[in-house]
């Protein structure tokens, strides 16, 4: 009866007297993190409008550090005060969720990223031009390349110090992304973080042709996807009347109070919702590069400024598996029958054609972007697991993988020759001779892509099949392991490049790095050999964020 | 006294660790070193001996256990020694020649400049030797049997720079390692029917076991014997193993080692009792090689291989004696002992005749020797009339009792055999006839050679005549002495047993149709040679002669179906190996890099075709999760 | 008249604007297929919102509008500059990246 | 809590290898010092194991220690060592100072290079390294554990094969720097693959324990004791795949015909030294994994297996000889002869009887060190003329005697001569199987004259014959070099003649697995008469 009131009430609402409209309720101090990242974001565009250029630097980078290690302590106050575990709550009207995972995830998330900034902010790679320190992005983003604006503005030694907001602004809506509640947030998270790295991705101060083109196919490709995930959202609405986790998760486990039979036809319509599903799923793992949806990943990982690839790779993944995560398990649990066989088929796919493919690469960047996606499907192998042991395994190897990825790139952003980075394979050659240290630490990396014992890479992976071979697919384990051995082949191809031929004559030369990419490296290392050999109080800490909150 | 056994394998060992490790400070004394620590072997040897005369019949043997040597679960080996009659015949054959070769080759080595490292051989030669013959078990026999192996495998290819040599060396191991399988074999089919592999248990438990185990072992050590003591089928290496010094000819492939299978099958007496079939082949294995060595022995002009032949041909005699049983066992080693000491003087006569011939073999150039070194002619002469049996030598005595035991085998078998030993004992003296009149009389043959430096035949220095005479008395006396009141009988009975049999034809006409034999060989020899010149160069000669010069064609069957096929084999099975066994590992990677060539072609570059793809993903995506629900 | 039809319309304007983005070659039309799709969703919203007699749907699609904006405006300009620096807005063109 | 002498012994390499590597570049002599003070500092403790290691002791395993490691994974950090494991330590132990002296000038920088360029500091620590993770995955009780050595142990060696190499010689550079690259490459995706199928079966194996224990764990002796009373119980078809997964990685280390590829090629492009690196010690990792992890985990899947793996290790026996005597290449020569002989050591293993499992311990050992003895010179004539290849010499019998001596006693070891150790050894492996499978051991006995043919062929063609002109005035061993050979040799001649130390500590660890298999050794057929009785 009720139900037929408010549908009444839908076109009789002018008679009435306008109702008051409650305030919405937000716990501020459970949205800390991302407030204080936004808010930083927010300065930082001030600082663009006010500072006098000069000034702006360093400005830009005090403030995104500061912000990004606020943010931090911010997640660590959370979860000390429990938010991690008992207390984790719905925020924010049910918008966000405060949990363990979204916490674990949030705070690797800033971590990468603090990282992350301070490969963006180097600044001695480069040779100075016309006397100013310059870092990897263009000195004017919207100057054609090696037109007179261009020129004019490298004399005036301008850079595009935009970059660090913008990095906020995506760090913000990746830390949203992974503890998103409703299906709303989820998109405009989404969106928040994409759009900045469409932006970035088109800032590269050397090759800017390649960097734009990388730019237009992630951002039409992106749009693409996101209107699929939109219209996936839209068919989940149409299912279960509302877009909260937990209550599409009622209407699926069938909880739900009883359905009008005037909405019958649409209200638990299975095909809304496994369409729906399909295709939110479908945008998640476009955000994840997983295979079919991979194929923008080698592109834009190229042609995109490598500090920025870096930040990508690793943040970007984190937050989409985080979501993916979430909404497999809060809202998906009910109907695992239907979406764990295309996981398998996904993930079995990811992994296989990510190692076959990189193969043959002959470009460090675009070989980390295959190796990334045949780590795609890794991960995938532990989401697909189904249970808490499952979680913190992807929590665990998320972490893991994210440090390895953001050195690994640094060290690109090191070898140069006259055109800049010299990113082809072949003048790799050598490097073992020429700077015994950078080529073994890059060796480092490489192992602990390929899941080499005493390297995170390994313990992650241990850990995901691990959880997958318990949560009963076994076959996974098997191609996860035949994929590892065909992907092992190209990582040790580099360190041969590296170590046993002789260096070529016109050889890259290696830059020395001022102490911010050193930091990034050296914190890279530490963690692969950490996580590797005394990983267990990490694995503790995401097993203890292993559960989400409904 | 059991201390003493040690003593005597460890005094040569001693010596040929000084001599091999000593370096170039015992180049002067080396020698001297190795023939000294051979003596005292020897002393040794006879104070043991002594001692054991001193003990009646039953409590003569010793037996000494010093460490254990190889324990594991079930698996007992000792090293443990074990002195009755039959180990002290070899102990004073291999000691005694053993020690007056060291003596011989001091002189025919003397201008070698690896002198030391020659004498280290020959001690390793006798400390092997000796630990064959007084080992207490399969297992540490075995050891001196592959010792002995090594030592002749040195010693053959000691002139190492000779091509030759060095192959030949090579030939004589791998083929013994053919024999050693046999003998390994056996030791294992042993410990696992009785558990262990110690003469004592093995030998007194033989009957338990059934026939068929025992004729098993029994084959298997035949094989052995076949390898060590150069029977058909495995005899090719001993020709080959001339190119060694002649006085290594004289000791390893003329005395001792050669007659390592005799002991082995004596030795094993019980074992071959209890397995007729087993003893079927073995007299087969004897009797063919009596004839074969004796047939290749008429043919070769090379004076050490017309010995060769000959001694491959009388140790088929002793083994068919083996072979018979208890009737012969005895008279094997009797007939071991005397050869021991002809055979040998013959080889140490013929050193004598090539040192003095600026080493040449071939008896096409000797020819009227007997003036210019008188002693080796006579001591050569002694032990050739010791070898073709003349009535009152040693070879008289010995091969004549194992003509005998031959009929007494009885039945066919017993004619057969008795028939083949007979005819062997016709060629014999025909071919060592030959041997005789083409060295030492007839015209001097000998012409300058390349160089234009023509031989001075002269008798050699006494270091070498010394040895040769006392083998000559040896060979002359050894067969009577033994012979007195069956002295060598009685020493040998309580450890091989002896019987009778049942001879169909009695004593005096087998030693009557043996003299007649020997004339008739003698006379046919000196018809072919004695009465007209002996070209210098060889006739082509009969289909038969060709084919035992070439040791009747035996070598090259090897050579063509073993070493030919052999490298056809292993030719092939490297290219298997690097194409098929490795051809599949990078089969599989190529086709991973090909495939990986192919799907990256998808990757063209165009954003559309990428939206392309993420559009299937999405309708496959949202089609297979119907399908899940539908099925 | 029944609002499924409604959804009918979104889902065929939906396909209408997919099919777009893989036919045209032009950045900005492929760009506005794009937006047409999101329409299309903001369509299926309203409709669902009036089917389940909630407001949702209808916030959803203005919330889709402004995102839609913002797209708009990240969007035109990076065509903006790959345009000047290639005098050419086909997206065929930019085909550097491959393999 | 006593002092951790376990830990110790794979800790003191490891140190050495972190001090080598920070040696300047200048001076080169130094790291080499540093490192041969190591390796015996590690033999020291090596030794002190031996010594505080009681046979007699009751239990499994002795001087165990035990730490909790990860425990998400069920993994703890678990050592302990048994009578072959111990023996073994001492063989690697003892080979790993030799293996440096050898290597003594192998890694010298020719021509210039960066200042930075360490290649010799880099080449002696490699070694260290390797040697600690070897002692550490013999001492393991802990499968998860082993594993990771098992496998981390791949990059070390993978450095040492790819990163050093015999000078070009006739070869030019780059096809030798293309070949040894891609010998490398092989080698370690050929191990990685092994390993890598071995981690699902890890896997698997905790998967296992965790459904029926609660909780999962790696612990031989926790798993092994389950099993016993009954609280696991393993399905015959997973403990099948189990098994399966285990042995693959460890035939392809062994390496079981047919896995061997990689081994001629590692062998034949890696220097001497490096070779018996992976010969005597690395591959021994496989085979001595096979007798603790497959048969004691899966003693049921293991007789299963029985005669498949019987047959291949027959073929790897003939095979191996075969192809050894088909070589025209010294040290690929040697590598084929290993093969066959690691033919015999699993042979050995699995034929099931205290002789078979003694024996292929045993050999084991004695493989180690005639491999070594045999390999180290041979090393020492290539580095003198500069070819691998055996028709390149000829007659160095007489320029350089010593060295032909050593050769010869190497060979002769080789081709188990008795009265040197490896006789033994193989003579018990074939008794032990010839005492359950007559025919096999039989025929695997013929193995015994390709040996012969293979090694005396090899002297024949290099150290006889006319002294070759390549080869004159080529000069004997160096002090260096003696020093390297004669104690290896002696070694041989003593566990030739007086084995029994080696198989009393051996002995019990061999009954213990018998038992966990249970299996006991066939009975001889006639009844034992009072005289062996008395014996």
């Amino acid at each position: 009866m009720s139900h037929a009131a408010s549908v009444h009430s839908l076109w009789t609402l002018a008679a009435d007297p306008p109702r008051e409209i409650p305030a919405p309720h937000i716990e501020y101090a459970q949205l800390a993190p991302t407030l204080i990242v936004l808010g930083g974001a927010v300065l930082g565009i001030l600082v663009e409008a006010f500072l006098p250029r000069r000034a702006r630097y360093h400005a830009q980078l005090l403030l995104s550090v500061v912000g990004l290690a606020a943010a931090f302590a911010a997640v660590v106050a959370l979860a000390a005060g429990g938010h991690a575990g008992e207390k984790a709550r719905i925020a924010a009207m049910g918008a966000v969720a405060v949990d363990g995972p979204a916490l674990f995830l949030q705070g690797t998330i800033l971590l990468v990223s603090l990282i992350a900034v301070f490969t963006f902010a180097e600044r001695r790679l480069d040779p100075a031009a016309h006397g100013n320190r310059v870092d990897s992005f263009a000195a004017q983003g919207s100057a054609v390349p090696g037109g007179e604006a261009e020129q004019a503005a490298v004399k005036a030694g301008f850079t595009t110090t935009e970059v660090f907001p913008l990095a906020l602004f995506a760090v913000g809506g990746m830390l949203v992304f992974p503890a998103a509640n409703d299906l709303l947030t989820l998109f405009v998270a989404l969106e928040v973080f994409s759009l900045p790295l469409y932006v970035l991705c088109a800032l590269a101060r050397r090759q800017r042709l390649l960097s734009q083109e990388s730019a237009v196919k992630y951002f039409l490709l992106g749009a693409f996807s996101s209107a699929f995930l939109l219209f996936g959202v839209a068919l989940l609405y149409g299912y279960a009347g509302t877009v909260t986790y937990s209550g599409i998760a009622e209407v699926v486990s069938g909880t739900t109070r009883t359905v009008d039979p005037a909405l019958a036809s649409t209200m638990g319509n299975d095909a809304l919702l496994l369409i729906g599903g399909a295709l939110v799923l479908m945008g998640l793992l476009f955000k994840v590069g997983a295979v079919p949806f991979h194929m923008w990943t080698p592109d834009v990982y190229q042609g995109a400024p490598t500090p920025v690839t870096g930040f990508m790779a690793a943040a970007t993944k984190i937050a989409g598996f985080g979501a993916l995560l979430r909404l497999l398990y809060v809202v998906l649990p009910g109907m695992r029958w239907d979406w764990r066989p295309v996981m398998w088929g996904v993930a079995i796919v990811t992994m296989l054609l990510g190692a076959i493919v990189a193969v043959t690469q002959t470009d460090v960047k675009r070989l980390l972007a295959y190796s990334s996606i045949a780590h795609a499907g890794f991960i995938l192998a532990g989401v697909i697991a189904a249970s808490p042991d499952g979680v913190s395994s992807v929590l665990f190897y998320l972490a893991a993988y994210s440090f390895v990825t953001l050195g690994a790139f640094s060290v690109v952003t090191l070898v140069r020759d006259a055109g800049g980075e010299a990113t082809h394979l072949s003048k790799w050659a050598g490097l073992g001779r020429r700077s015994p240290l950078v080529a073994a630490v890059f060796a480092v990396f490489l192992l602990a892509f390929a899941g080499i014992p005493l390297t995170s890479g390994f313990a992650g992976k241990f850990a995901v099949f691990k959880a997958a071979a318990q949560g009963g697919a076994g076959t996974l384990v098997i191609v996860g392991v035949l994929s590892s051995a065909i992907a092992a082949f190209f990582y040790i191809r580099v360190i041969v490049l590296m170590f046993f031929s002789e260096p070529k004559a016109d050889g890259p030369t290696v830059a020395v790095p001022s102490a911010l990419t050193s930091t990034a490296i050296a914190v890279g290392v530490a963690v692969t050999v950490v996580l590797g050999v005394a990983p267990q109080y990490f694995l503790d800490l995401a097993g203890q964020a292993g559960t989400f909150v409904r | 006294m059991e201390n003493l056994i040690g003593l005597l394998v460890v005094a040569p060992l001693l010596g040929a660790a000084l001599l091999l490790c000593g370096g170039r400070r015992l180049d002067k004394s080396g020698h001297w070193i190795g023939t000294l620590l051979a003596a005292a072997s020897f002393v040794i040897g006879v104070v043991l001996f002594a001692d054991m005369l001193g003990r009646d019949g039953e409590q003569r043997a010793l037996h000494t256990t010093v460490f254990s040597w190889v324990p594991v679960g079930g698996f007992q080996a000792d090293v443990g020694f074990q002195l009755d009659q039959l180990s002290m015949t070899f102990v004073l054959l291999i000691t005694g020649v053993g020690t007056l070769i060291h003596l011989y080759s001091v002189g025919y080595m003397e201008h070698d400049e690896k002198k030391r490292r020659f004498f280290g051989y020959l001690n390793l030669f006798l400390a092997a030797m000796l630990l064959l013959v007084v080992a207490d078990n399969y297992l540490l026999l075995y050891v001196g049997w592959e010792g002995v192996g090594l030592a002749s495998y040195l010693l053959i290819g000691f002139w190492q720079h000779k091509p030759s040599a060095a192959t030949a060396a090579k030939k004589a191991f791998i083929v013994n390692r053919v024999g050693d399988v046999g003998l390994s074999i056996a030791i294992m089919l042993m410990f696992t029917t009785f558990g262990t592999f110690a003469f004592g248990p093995v030998l007194e438990s033989a009957g338990d076991a059934g026939e068929g185990k025992l004729t098993a072992v029994a084959l298997l050590l035949l094989l052995a014997a076949c390898g060590k003591s150069a029977q058909v089928p495995l005899q090719s290496w001993l020709g080959d193993a001339m190119e060694g010094p002649t006085p290594v000819s004289a000791l390893i492939h003329a005395a001792t080692m050669v007659t390592a299978g005799v002991y082995l099958i004596t030795r094993s007496g019980s074992i071959f009792n209890g397995a007729p079939d087993a003893q079927l082949a073995v007299v087969t294995v004897g009797a063919v090689t009596l004839l074969f060595g004796a047939i290749v022995g008429c043919a070769k002009d090379d004076i050490k291989k017309a010995l060769a032949g000959s001694t491959m041909s009388q140790i088929g005699y002793m083994i068919l004696a083996a072979g018979l049983g208890p009737i012969g066992y005895v008279f094997a080693i009797m007939h071991l002992v005397t050869h021991g000491f002809f055979k040998a003087g013959l080889f140490l006569g013929a050193g004598s005749v090539m040192h003095g011939m600026n080493d040449e073999v071939d008896m096409r150039r000797y020819g009227g020797l007997r003036k210019y070194m008188p002693v080796t002619f006579v001591t050569f002469g002694l032990g050739y009339l010791a070898i073709i049996g003349f009535p009152g030598l040693s070879g008289f005595f010995s091969k004549d009792k194992i003509i005998e035991a031959a009929f007494a085998k009885g039945g066919t078998e017993g004619w057969i055999l008795g028939g083949a030993a007979l005819l062997g004992a016709a060629i014999t003296a025909y071919y060592m006839t030959r041997v005789m009149i083409m060295t030492f009389f007839g015209e001097k043959r000998w012409q300058p050679d390349a160089e234009g430096n023509a031989p001075h035949p002269h008798e050699s220095p006494r270091t070498m005549t010394i040895p040769m005479v006392v083998l000559a008395f040896g060979s002359v006396f050894a067969g009577g002495l033994f012979s007195v009141n069956d002295a060598f009988l009685k020493w040998l009975e309580p450890v091989t047993g002896h019987s009778h049999g049942n001879s169909p034809v009695s004593a005096l006409t087998v030693t009557a149709a043996t003299v007649v034999v020997l004339v008739v060989g003698v006379a046919l020899a000196w018809f072919q040679y004695g009465r007209r010149p002996v070209p210098a160069t060889a006739p082509r000669g009969s289909l038969l002669t060709r084919a035992a010069r070439r040791d009747l064609l035996q070598d090259d069957f090897n050579h063509v179906v073993l070493v030919r096929g052999g490298e056809h084999l292993t030719r092939s099975l490297v290219y298997v190996d690097h194409s098929l066994v490795d051809g599949v590992v990078n089969g599989t990677a190529a086709s991973v890099g090909g495939l990986s060539g192919r799907i990256a072609k998808l990757q063209n570059g165009y954003a559309r075709s990428y939206a392309v793809s993420m559009f299937g993903g999405a309708a496959v995506l949202i089609v297979a999760t119907l399908l899940m629900r539908a099925v | 008249m029944n609002p499924v039809n409604y959804l009918y319309l979104a889902a065929l304007l939906f396909t209408i604007g997919a099919a777009g983005v893989l036919i045209r070659r032009n950045a900005i039309v492929v760009f506005m297929c794009v937006e047409l799709m999101l329409n299309a969703c903001n369509l299926a919203f309203v409709t669902f919102s009036r089917m389940h007699g909630n407001l949702d749907g209808q916030i959803i699609a203005f919330f889709t509008m402004v995102v839609a904006a913002a797209e708009v405006v990240v969007g035109l300009a990076i065509i903006m500059t790959i345009f000047r620096s290639r005098h050419s807005a086909s997206v065929d063109d930019a085909s550097l990246l491959k393999l | 809590m006593s002092f951790p002498l376990l830990t110790a012994t794979a800790v003191v390499p490891a140190l050495g290898a972190v001090l080598t590597a920070a040696v300047p570049a200048a001076r080169r002599s130094a790291a080499k010092w540093l490192a041969l003070v190591f390796s015996l500092a590690t033999l020291a403790l090596a030794a002190v194991q031996l010594v505080r290691f009681d046979p007699g002791a009751e239990g499994p395993f002795q001087l165990t220690e035990s730490h909790a490691w990860i425990k998400d994974f069920g993994v703890r950090y678990e050592l302990g060592v048994d009578g072959i494991a111990v023996v073994l330590i001492a063989l690697t132990a003892l080979l790993i100072p030799f293996v440096i002296l050898a290597g003594w000038h192998d890694a010298d920088p020719l021509g210039t290079t960066s200042s930075r360029w360490r290649p010799t500091q880099g080449f002696f620590a490699l070694i260290l390294m390797v040697e600690a993770m070897v002692v550490i995955s013999f001492e393991a009780t802990d499968v998860f554990l082993f594993y990771i050595f098992f496998e981390a142990m791949l990059i070390p060696m993978y450095f040492l094969i790819g990163g050093f190499g015999d000078r070009a010689g006739e070869r030019g550079e780059e096809e030798t720097a293309a070949q040894r690259s891609y010998a490398a490459v092989k080698f370690l995706l050929y191990n990685l693959a092994g390993g890598l199928i071995m981690l699902a079966a890890v896997i698997g194996l905790y998967v296992v324990t965790a459904d029926q224990l609660g909780t999962g764990t790696f612990s031989l002796q926790e798993i092994v004791q389950a099993r016993a009373d009954g609280q696991l119980d393993i399905a015959t078809s997973t403990e099948r795949a189990l098994f399966l997964g285990f042995f693959f990685a460890f035939a392809v280390k062994a390496p079981l015909w047919p896995l061997h590829t990689w081994l001629p090629n590692a062998m034949g492009e890696a220097t001497a030294p490096v070779a018996v690196l992976i010969t005597a010690v690395v591959d021994k990792v496989g085979t001595f994994a096979m007798l603790r992890f497959c048969l004691q985990l899966f003693p049921e899947a293991s007789k299963w297996a029985t005669p498949v793996i019987l047959v291949l290790a027959l073929v790897s026996i003939l095979y191996g000889a075969l192809l050894a005597v088909g070589q025209r290449d010294i040290k690929r020569l040697v590598a084929y002869a290993s093969i066959s002989h690691f033919g015999f050591i699993i042979l050995g293993i699995f034929a099931m009887t205290t002789q078979g499992q003694g024996g292929a311990t045993l050999y084991m050992v004695n493989h180690g060190i005639s491999t070594a003895a045999l390999m180290l010179v041979a090393g020492f004539l290539i580095s003198r003329r500069g070819s691998r290849l055996i028709a390149d010499y000829g007659g160095v019998q007489k320029v350089a005697p010593v060295l032909a001596g050593t050769f010869l006693v190497g060979g002769l070891a080789t081709l188990s001569l008795p009265g040197l150790a490896p006789f033994v050894s193989e003579f018990l492996v074939l008794t032990g199987t010839f005492s359950r499978y007559p025919v096999i051991g039989a025929i695997a006995t013929f193995g015994i004259v390709l040996a012969a043919l293979y090694v005396l062929v090899l002297y024949q063609r290099t150290m006889t014959g006319p002294v070759k002109e390549s080869v004159r005035g080529m000069p004997d061993l160096r002090v260096r070099e003696l020093v390297v050979v004669a104690p290896l040799i002696a070694l041989l001649i003593f566990l030739g003649v007086y084995p029994k130390p080696v198989t009393e500590i051996v002995d019990p660890a061999v009954e213990h697995t018998m038992t966990q298999v249970d299996k006991v050794d066939p009975k001889p057929d006639v009844p034992l008469t009072d005289v062996e009785a008395a014996k």
